[in-house]
């Protein structure tokens, strides 16, 4: 019977090795994986890639990634400490130590969505002509120019839901989905946590995100506090 | 001289040119203001990117709930009507021209429609692109809320911007504490200026030259906000 | 107060016009908006460009555009009569008088995902070094050679759901959404016939189709025998 | 010689290859007939490029509901735990490689793995790819089910594909009425063969050169399919 519910967060990151890529879903709190994030910062995996939308989350929940230099790549479209005193992030950035690809939202979400749906890459008039778009390779189509981007794709990815069921079925409250819809397809194993595991499966009309694309459950009823 | 506009004034300013059924995105900051100040009886849809189609007011005290946030990560309700979408639909139906209008902060505008709103370059921070590039080349019409001046008195309204461009050409209308300015192909026209402010005074603090509209009207919106 | 209603199929359809390009939405009878197809055909409207599925479809509901010959261009997935004599549209085809663009299914339905988000072109492997993509654009990724594939956008989209209210938000049941969803934000007016009207707005989790990407609601309570 | 395997006898030893937890798509035709024959209690996830995700059996008389077709257009059930996306979506999902396998029908497949099942040129017919192609380049595996042997008694087992290809060098493995035929590096390799068929006769009917696995098995499904 398939079940693809794991006892821990833990268990649900066991093989989150150094020279990993993970993907963090989350916006404003909502759909922020916290435990997982803080189970992330807990492993120890080091020269880890990550694709998340905002640094300053990530560095709220996992701040060791940072302290500790275990990140060498971030794509993101934020990287801005909150304060005036620069973060760990800024400076590894500042001084060479951390990459990270800036990326226009809309574009950081497509590339994702991209990843997940077999689209290597694809034209954008977003960035198109501006400094963030220099480099890229340009092409106008009906007179609009535009740069190509290529697909986003990950080892993991990580997110949270409301609900789930034992297909990986889950279901998202809110504006819980943001980036987790795309990503989830776009990783080698998708984990998610939940606030609630249904014993039966979820009804068709309640599934946001079909189990086919999530690889691991893991039941964590609280998120603590998020810190942003 | 009249007093210049505050924020929430602006934001009402900005809010009275929202029509019937259009589609909306707000910026973070000042934009997003302009919601409380739809003219009553005028459904407009307000997008957010992270997903929510029509916004609602924010949430009351003691009752957030904290899986539903807009793009500011405020609080908020769904509107009659609204639902929830994810992000990468978001971003599908603004870069797919679905927005009507956009209104976004500005750090600068230049006289052909150029914004410069992302990156003010700061020392030693990081950069922070988010949704607002996105916004301003996927919407039919940006229109840009910010203060006419920098802090230490400087010009907004350039002949060309000087920090990094959010896009090229997208910007239509600007709301200030002083003015409304439309970006025409004959560059800055101003539509509205704050009673009591001459022309002159108006082009000192404005880098760009400035056109009037042969309708100019006096800038004005409810005391008290 | 935005009321996104019609009062008919004609009124639906008033300003189709020769020379216009109509998105169909349906699949195997499930979101067929038979209905606006009889409406169509009954319009008069010639020098058509279709985008549809399946033209076996939309002959069965609309035979008129193909024996009066308003077809002029179809991109389709499937452009074959079912029996051995030929069908108005395969002779058509055969004389030169009906330009078939006959796409991959998926390649079909990401064209038009990409026409309602502002892609412009995106790159797949489909159809990547067989005769159906041949003269098309190939670049490789990762080793993988795919083809350039352009979006497709329409100035009408016409499709069948369940359930709508003023706001032109649509809820589909069962297989109803199929290509409708992608569809209605790929053309400047998206109309849907539903079966049922809701006097109160649907509940957001109700809501498969946002009332952003719908121009105009019709109700329609039956669809009458759907031919295909 | 023992019988040929019937349509539903192929369908039964497809399905036995299905395992625990696979998401499978299945083509139109014979290659539907499998999710009947799957073992019991193993757990499969039945996809239909329509967009259903959990195909459960064929609704019963009386039953259907012309609202929930699958590919085939079959008026089917939803299994437990199974939802419906669009079309888009489904394709999104085969294209990004989640389908473990497709079990497809042929015309004909190449010692290459090359597959052409879609254009059979059939005079004055039109064209129909459908999904077939997307499945074929998009499945991490493609099976394919056929008959070996076309009416008039020709090879579908080729060096190479006369028809136009749907995807170049795809099938991994092959059913037919008369064995299991996986394609590998070396070609085609029987894996196994019917019962009372001589290598020779089966190569007879098979252009291409046939190999035989050292573990060569018969050929078996249950009677009365």
């Amino acid at each position: 019977m398939i079940d693809k519910r794991v006892d821990s967060i833990e268990a649900a990151l066991i093989d989150v090795r150094d020279g990993a890529s993970v993907m963090i879903s989350g916006f404003g709190g909502a759909g922020t994986p916290a435990n997982l994030m803080r189970g992330l910062d807990a492993c120890g995996a080091k020269d880890l890639t990550v694709i998340v939308n905002s640094l300053r989350f990530l560095e709220g929940q996992a701040p060791g990634l940072f302290a500790e230099k275990r990140v060498k790549k971030a794509v993101c479209t934020a990287a801005r400490g909150r304060g005036k005193t620069p973060s760990d992030y800024e400076l590894q950035w500042q001084a060479g130590e951390l990459d990270i690809d800036m990326c226009p939202q809309g574009t950081f979400a497509e590339r994702i969505r991209a990843g997940g749906a077999g689209i290597p890459a694809f034209f954008t008039p977003t960035a198109a002509g501006v400094e963030l778009g220099e480099g890229k390779e340009l092409r106008e189509f009906d007179g609009r120019p535009c740069v190509l981007e290529t697909a986003l794709r990950a080892d993991f990815a990580i997110m949270r839901g409301a609900e789930a069921d034992r297909f990986g079925n889950v279901r998202f409250r809110g504006s819980q989905a943001n980036f987790g819809m795309a990503m989830a397809p776009a990783a080698d194993i998708a984990i998610v946590e939940v606030q609630a595991f249904s014993e039966t499966p979820l009804a068709p009309e309640d599934i946001d995100l079909p189990g086919v694309y999530v690889q691991r459950i893991v039941l964590a009823p609280d998120t603590g506090e998020i810190r942003g | 001289m009249v007093e210049p506009l505050s924020r929430n004034q602006i934001a009402w300013r900005a809010a009275q040119d929202l029509e019937e059924g259009m589609v909306v995105n707000l910026g973070i900051g000042m934009p997003v203001l302009a919601s409380s100040y739809a003219p009553a009886g005028r459904e407009v849809i307000y997008q957010s990117e992270n997903g929510i189609v029509g916004v609602g007011p924010e949430a009351e005290a003691g009752h957030a709930d904290p899986d539903l946030v807009d793009a500011g990560s405020r609080n908020v309700t769904l509107a009659s009507g609204g639902t929830v979408i994810d992000s990468a639909g978001a971003f599908a139906m603004i870069r797919g021209g679905h927005i009507d209008v956009t209104l976004l902060g500005g750090f600068e505008v230049a006289a052909n429609g150029d914004l410069a709103n992302w990156d003010a370059q700061v020392p030693n921070k990081g950069q922070l692109v988010g949704g607002a590039m996105d916004l301003a080349f996927g919407a039919k019409a940006v229109r840009v809320m910010m203060q006419h001046n920098t802090k230490s008195g400087g010009p907004r309204l350039l002949k060309k911007c000087s920090l990094p461009l959010t896009a090229p050409g997208c910007v239509t209308r600007i709301y200030t504490d002083l003015a409304v300015v439309d970006v025409t192909a004959q560059g800055f026209v101003v539509q509205e200026i704050l009673g009591g402010l001459s022309k002159d005074e108006l082009q000192a603090k404005t880098e760009a030259a400035l056109k009037y509209s042969n309708d100019l009207k006096t800038l004005e919106a409810p005391s008290g906000l």
